[in-house]
């Protein structure tokens, strides 16, 4: 018996090395966005013709950044989950939008208090993410067509209830303080979205469900082989993204004071690259909510530090330069992520054939 | 005499740290069926790979009839005439039986034309040659599993191969199948081809083959002809040691039945009328050849496949199994026979494989608690005198004789009342095994009801202080423990049945 | 590993900026405008006539917008310009409401704000450059297509997206024209065109065969015109099917000499940019304040002001007669 | 029969949608505006049949909508500086084929999930093609339009070249050793491998062809209109993709065939005239199509169930 060989210490050393790994890409990520954020600093910032400091290094820019950031940010939260479970969800979007226009209704149309309109609209996001659980759960559908069907019949549902053209407004200022103004310094909304980031992260780092979905992930069946509950673990994720959509409607609702069929629409892309820049693999079983955060903030700083660059603004184009810059950016980090392995495998040649190319995941 | 058609000498292939085959020597002469013979694990199935390609040797020389070939690949083998039959159809399920035959057969370029009425008419040709009725058109998904061993054996045959390999191909096969079979590989030897045979099955050994070779932990024990030595002998050679000695012995009598099974069927998995009990601190053998129905019997006591018809009793309970938690719920653990898919998951630490069953009990609240987490891993580390780095190293770190330990870690933490091991010692190097053997026995010792299936006679033999024997879906026999090896492969065969 | 790094990133940021920030030193005024929608034609006819008057006026001219019409980009980059401290801006609204409040932390800022093409709440914006009101534009189209047909007959609409707020405004206006004034006429139809010109030409063939005694198609999104234009041309009803709508002369010119498209109705686009910027400018100098009259402007005269809205004049109709005077 | 039923209920449901339409909407059948109809659909069809391969294949390909607006503007712009329409249209399929090379290289290579890769290569060009052209339209010399034929033949032509192209590449994925590659390498890579197939080698390949049919695809519709809107492919991707796994392609590999997905792209590409002839209000287009999605899916679920006990 060798039962001293594995005496605590030698356990330990072991743990901070493979800790070290585990956040390679995380703090990959981290010196990308400092350097970012250092750059757009220094280059976006200047001193305007009245002798005021403008631009990316002013405080009002970073709340700014914090205030756009929370839809996305909230529904990259929802995906992060989903994605570790090796599922996707392309219907957030468009269930922002659906969720944004019945939260209208509910209040102007059927006379609800906002409270009362906001729990209904939680529920009816809740309800829309149940839809695409008992579609992938019960009937073993592949995620990706579920929710490219409930994208179109989501977004299809909103323009239908309010024939497209109906735009709710003139929102009471206490629901606007949400999405316009600040609360103890930080932008409103910012609090909900940290709190529901520390809520998933709980959720995911701290609690069995998040074992659970990282185990789904990674062997499906290994997780029903050990008496996990796949199916029930997997709708949650779904109805939790639901509901956080409803979450990111709501917000998006009291930041531009309106409900309208459109709200969201291509968010679901942005939530999708977020996710997978911080580090969570679309095959699943990998992924956090700090690499998701890490990952939504390097294409915030990215979009908005780009339209404070003066040679940027004389191109007038800082979104397409911001589009271009983060899809290099997500293909950057797919290539860097596999470039270890593949070096690796380039030497022993025949081995690495055995694996085959990667599926479609979802 | 001229060179043999093909010669494999000083083969070496490791995985990780398992080292399969330590220097095999084997040859096939044209017009001759050489077994091969060999427990479970001992390097058979690597062998085969090796010559068809799908795995490169790490050493050793591969010659085809005395002309040496490096780097074969399995299109390269096929060209060179190097045909094989898997244990597990290797076919495209969605494809029909005509198109399988042909991407199997035809080593065509990219731009050919298909030329579908040959394919439906070869394919009809060598399904009629074998006498199976099955049309090509069907999709192979539809096609019951002996349908598709049919169609991997008519794919040889079609091959038109110099070299036709057959992993164990009758061991999902009918009698009227199996005669079918008989006569493909007397046709092809007559014909001139070289047959490598593998098969449990001694006496269809000593029935079709010239020469048979048993290999044992990865190297050759010896090659003789058929008629120079008999079943015992072979047998012999394959387990290669003396039974009784290894396993350690139960010190104590069993208490009373905590399962009991009455008529238990599942018409979906094919087993029927399953009957037996088993008792506190007694581990049951379960014995059979591959495909006897003893996987699917602990599927359908792990609520994975649940029962249809008859009843299980456990401790006094009668259970409704429908899903793994209810398995679970009632104190059933079971640790499966695909460890890589089903058991550990590679890529999580090692104290999350342990702790992987217990949430319930060790995180009440759901919240993690992950120094009672890491010390019930430590717990299990040590007791079972796991060899890792420690509880965070992933479970893909480990050699095969740990990771079973792992495995079997997660549901001793379950604290169960029957523990249900399927092929536990598979793939395990010697020492572990014996490690293992050890801790089963102990388990059994501290009151537990175990059941223990393995294709590895011996083990079932040595292990269990009865052995119920399986075949063809239902329970055979029952016989008391260290019977005779003969006997109970004799029951396994059904020839004595 | 992470001081070098963080040395290495803060020493590139600080000289990259430094060549970036010198070439942006020039105190110039900046007038940042915001169209609807960057693509749009109708928006990049716009800044052309924006570009000439910031040349005259020697001013730097910020022009962004979302690429799709998206009121919350509009309003992000709308906070992005007070972040940058422009001296002006001249908003499309996309949302009345939604752009209003962002608007008005600008006008708390000190930074002069003015609306074209689409306005805002009026106590978010000093001046409405207004090229016609949605009232105006309805009441001309609707009135041209009755004259087109003879104040008869079926008519369909294509319009950008089923969401698209001034469309939904212009929308409601031709509808209530149509009510008062033609009540022989009569709007089997309304299609969207995603603002995709081919699929404007596919749900034109589909309306034309879907309603045989179909006299006009009415397109009021600019990629609407010349696919409607080229449906009704494929069927070959050319001259049966009037087509008419808003759009830009380049667009159309080729459909109008082939007689397919009937009439074009904009403004002139180009004049709508150059006076934005000229009222800009002039309400960033304090040239310009509440009350005024009229507004002087370099090249094009004056424009007068009827309370806080700056006229641009009538919609214009192009046809075959002047549209190749045109050239936006 | 019973193994194309899949196939055989899409084209039930789309007979039950013609017969419906034939009933109430009659002038939906009138020839001239129909063929109008079926040549604006032509292009898509085209990219449809490269993105049933590639679904085949157990690959996805998302960024065809912006490889579309890109090779058709570039095309437009070679085609408005006087290049020849011989030179544009393999320029244009080039262009199409080097970016399946990138996004095949980075999958099958690198082995990324492909549905990464192309969401990324889409938004880089979209991106890009929005920055360099700013939505502006490219307007064409006029003997570019039906490549100078009249407007009829023009039309019959190009409807004609996408049937072809699907009959064609129908026949080929049955009858030609490489289109059951496709099958093969998306039921199981790894078995394909060890019947001697390439798997690699085929993911490189139908990302390529994906991409030139694509540049195939942008040409046709070129050749439609005498000018270039760059936004023309905007939601081409999940046009394309909804209609092929409408049509019955596994979006798990392997099953299904061309014929299946031509039924469901006519299907979808139905339901917009559909209801303009039934004078049905346009706000239920999208709900309607995602309908007829989930519907296709939810019957293929419920079927897999009942074939798996």
């Amino acid at each position: 018996m060798s039962t001293a060989a594995h005496a605590p210490a030698s356990f330990n050393r072991y743990r901070r090395d493979w800790r070290a790994l585990l956040t390679r890409h995380e703090m990959l990520l981290l010196y990308v966005l400092i350097a970012e954020w250092l750059f757009f600093y220094f280059a976006g910032t200047s001193t305007n013709r009245r002798g005021v400091i403008v631009g990316f290094g002013t405080w009002d820019r970073q709340f700014d950044i914090l205030r756009h950031s929370c839809e996305i940010g909230l529904l990259a939260l929802a995906l992060t989950p989903v994605i570790i479970t090796a599922g996707i969800d392309l219907s957030v979007g468009s269930l922002l939008g659906l969720c944004a226009i019945l939260f209208g209704k509910l209040w102007h149309d059927a006379g609800l208090s906002i409270p009362v309109a906001i729990g209904l609209t939680l529920g009816i996001g809740a309800l829309a993410g149940a839809l695409n659980a008992v579609l992938i759960t019960a009937l073993r559908l592949p995620p990706l067509i579920v929710t490219l069907g409930t994208y179109s019949l989501f977004r299809g549902l909103a323009e239908a209830i309010t024939r497209g053209s109906i735009t709710y407004t003139d929102f009471p200022e206490t629901f606007l303080f949400i999405g316009q103004e600040r609360w103890l310094g930080l932008p409103t909304q910012a609090w909900i979205f940290l709190l529901v980031a520390l809520a998933m992260g709980l959720l995911l780092h701290r609690t069995t469900y998040g074992r659970a979905f990282r185990t789904i992930g990674l062997a499906p069946e290994g997780a029903r082989y050990a008496g996990l509950p796949v199916e029930r673990r997997l709708a949650l994720v779904y109805v939790l993204a639901g509901l956080i959509a409803a979450i990111a409607a709501i917000i998006y609702t009291a930041r531009l004071g309106q409900a309208k069929a459109d709200a969201g629409t291509g968010y679901e892309l942005f939530a999708i690259t977020a996710v997978v820049l911080g580090g969570t693999s679309i095959f699943g079983g990998t992924g956090t909510i700090v690499g998701t955060l890490l990952g939504v903030a390097a294409i915030a700083v990215l979009k908005n530090g780009l339209a404070c660059l003066p040679v940027v603004m004389r191109l007038n184009a800082a979104e397409e330069m911001s589009g271009l810059f983060t899809g290099a950016l997500l293909l950057a980090a797919l290539t860097a992520s596999v470039l270890p392995k593949i070096l690796s495998n380039l030497r022993p040649r025949r081995h690495s054939s055995t694996q085959s190319i990667p599926p479609l995941s979802p | 005499m001229s060179s043999p058609l093909l010669a494999l000498r000083q083969i070496v292939k490791n995985y990780g740290g398992v080292r399969a085959l330590r220097g095999v020597d084997f040859d096939l002469r044209a017009g001759e069926v050489h077994a091969l013979l060999g427990e479970n694990g001992a390097g058979k199935s690597t062998l085969i790979k090796i010559v068809t390609g799908a795995h490169a040797p790490d050493g050793g020389t591969i010659s085809l009839a005395g002309q040496p070939v490096a780097d074969l690949t399995p299109a390269s083998a096929r060209a060179l005439g190097i045909a094989c039959i898997y244990q597990q159809p290797a076919l495209f399920p969605d494809l029909t039986v005509a198109e399988n035959l042909a991407l199997r057969l035809d080593a065509t370029s990219a731009h050919a034309r298909v030329d579908w009425t040959a394919r439906r008419a070869r394919a009809t040709a060598l399904l009629d040659r074998i006498g199976a009725a099955i049309a090509p058109d069907t999709e192979v998904c539809t096609l019951s599993m002996p349908e598709q061993q049919l169609v991997e054996i008519a794919c040889a045959l079609g091959s038109g191969a110099r070299i036709v390999i057959m992993d164990e191909p009758t061991a999902s096969l009918t009698q009227k199948e199996q005669h079918l079979l008989y006569a493909v590989v007397r046709d092809l030897r007559k014909n001139g081809v070289g047959v490598i045979y593998i098969s449990h099955r001694l006496e269809e050994i000593s029935a079709l083959a010239d020469r048979v070779t048993v290999l044992r932990d990865g190297q050759s024990v010896g090659t003789h002809a058929v008629g120079d030595i008999n079943e015992a002998g072979l047998i012999r050679l394959m387990v290669g040691r003396e039974v009784a000695q290894i396993y350690p012995a139960a010190e104590s009598a069993p208490g009373a039945p905590v399962l009991s099974l009455r008529g238990v069927g599942c018409t979906a998995s094919g087993v029927h009328d399953v009957s037996f009990d088993v008792r506190a601190g007694e581990i049951f053998g379960l014995g059979g050849l591959v495909g006897a129905g003893r996987t699917e019997l602990a599927r359908i006591l792990f609520g994975l496949t649940p029962a249809d018809s008859g009843q299980i009793t456990l401790a006094g309970e009668t259970l409704l199994l429908r899903s793994p938690q209810d398995a679970v719920a009632h104190g059933i653990a079971y640790v499966p026979e695909d460890r890589r898919r089903h058991g550990v998951v590679l890529e999580l630490p090692i104290a999350q494989n342990i702790t992987m069953a217990v949430h319930r009990r060790l995180f009440p609240t759901t919240w993690l608690r992950f120094g009672a987490e890491r010390a019930l891993a430590l717990d299990y580390i040590r007791d079972l005198a796991v060899k890792c780095a420690g509880p965070d190293a992933p479970g893909g770190s480990l050699s095969g004789g740990n990771q079973q330990k792992i495995a079997l870690a997660r549901w001793l933490a379950t604290r169960p009342k029957l523990l249900i091991l399927d092929e536990p010692t598979q793939g395990v190097d010697i020492g572990a095994k014996s490690e293992i053997h050890k801790i089963i026995r102990r388990l059994a010792q501290e009151g537990l009801a175990v059941i223990l299936i393995s294709s590895d006679l011996p083990e079932v033999i040595g292990m269990g202080d009865r052995i119920g024997v399986m075949a063809h879906g239902t329970l055979r026999t029952i016989l008391p423990g260290g019977s005779d090896p003969h006997t109970v492969m004799a029951a396994a065969l059904g020839t004595a049945a | 590993m992470k001081n070098p790094l963080l040395r290495f990133c803060a020493a590139g940021a600080v000289l990259l900026s430094s060549l970036l920030t010198a070439s942006a030193a020039d105190s110039k005024l900046i007038v940042a405008m915001l169209p609807k929608s960057k693509g749009n034609a109708y928006f990049i006819s716009c800044k052309a006539g924006a570009d000439k008057a910031a040349k005259e006026l020697g001013i730097q001219l910020l022009f962004d917008g979302p690429t799709d019409s998206n009121a919350a980009k509009q309003n992000e980059i709308v906070e992005n310009w007070i972040t940058l401290g422009v001296d002006v801006i001249a908003v499309a609204a996309e949302n009345k409401e939604g752009i209003s409040t962002a608007l008005r932390k600008a006008q708390k800022q000190g930074i002069k704000v003015l609306t074209y093409d689409a306005d805002a709440m009026a106590d978010a914006r000093s001046f409405f450059i207004n090229q016609a009101t949605p009232q105006g534009i309805g009441q001309t189209l609707m009135d041209e297509a009755a004259r087109l047909v003879g104040a008869e007959g079926e008519f369909a609409m294509i319009v950008g997206s089923l969401t698209a707020a001034n469309q939904r405004e212009w929308q409601k206006y031709v509808e209530v024209r149509l009510k008062e004034k033609f009540p022989k006429m009569k709007l089997v139809a309304v299609r969207p065109c995603d603002d995709l010109k081919d699929k404007a030409q596919s749900e034109a063939t589909a309306l034309l065969s879907a309603n045989p005694k179909l006299k006009l198609i009415m397109a009021i999104c600019s990629p609407g015109v010349p696919g409607a234009a080229e449906a009704v041309k494929q069927a070959g009803l050319t001259g049966k099917v009037k087509v008419m709508g808003l759009g830009l002369p380049n667009e159309n010119k080729r459909y109008v000499h082939a007689g397919v498209t009937d009439s074009v109705i904009l403004w002139n686009t180009g004049d709508l940019g150059y006076l934005t910027i000229y009222a800009g400018v002039a309400l960033a100098k304090d040239e310009l304040k509440k009350g005024a009259k009229s507004l002087k402007t370099g090249a094009l005269g004056s424009f007068a002001i009827e309370g806080d809205n700056i006229l641009l004049g009538q919609p214009f109709i192009f046809n075959q007669s002047n549209i190749d005077r045109f050239d936006f | 029969m019973k193994r194309y039923f899949r196939e055989l209920s899409v084209v039930g449901a789309l007979l039950a949608v013609l017969f419906g339409l034939a009933w109430f909407a009659p002038a939906f059948f009138s020839p001239q505006p129909l063929l109008s109809l079926v040549t604006r659909e032509a292009p898509t069809l085209v990219v449809a049949c490269g993105m049933a391969c590639v679904i085949i294949t157990r690959q996805i390909d998302i960024s065809v909508g912006s490889m579309f607006s890109v090779c058709s503007v570039c095309a437009g712009l070679l085609v408005a500086r006087g290049w020849p329409l011989v030179l544009v249209l393999p320029a244009s399929i080039g262009l199409g084929a080097l970016f399946g090379v990138f996004n095949g290289f980075l999958v099958a290579a690198l082995r990324l999930p492909s549905i990464v890769v192309t969401m990324a290569t889409m938004v880089t060009l979209r991106q890009g093609l929005n920055l360099i052209r700013q939505g502006e339209f490219v307007n064409l010399p006029d003997r570019v339009q039906w490549f100078g034929l009249s407007q009829t033949t023009g039309q019959l032509v190009l409807v004609g070249a996408a049937l072809g192209l699907l009959v064609a590449l129908a026949w080929a994925m049955r009858h030609v050793a490489a289109g059951r590659y496709l099958y093969a390498v998306g039921t199981d890579a790894e078995a394909a491998r060890l019947a001697g197939i390439r798997p690699q080698r085929v993911t490189l390949l139908v990302f390529v062809f994906i991409g030139a049919l694509t540049g195939l695809g942008a040409m046709m519709n070129l050749a439609q209109s005498p000018q270039v809107q760059p936004l023309t492919g905007n939601g081409l991707e999940l046009k394309v993709i909804a209609a092929v796994v409408v049509g019955g392609v596994a979006i798990s590999g392997g099953r299904g065939n061309l014929w299946g997905a031509f039924a469901g792209f006519l299907l979808l590409a139905c339901v917009s005239p559909a209801l303009t002839h039934l004078h049905v209000e346009a706000y239920w287009e999208k709900a309607v199509q995602g309908a007829i999605i989930l519907l296709a899916v939810v019957a293929d679920g419920l079927r897999s169930r009942q074939s798996n006990r």
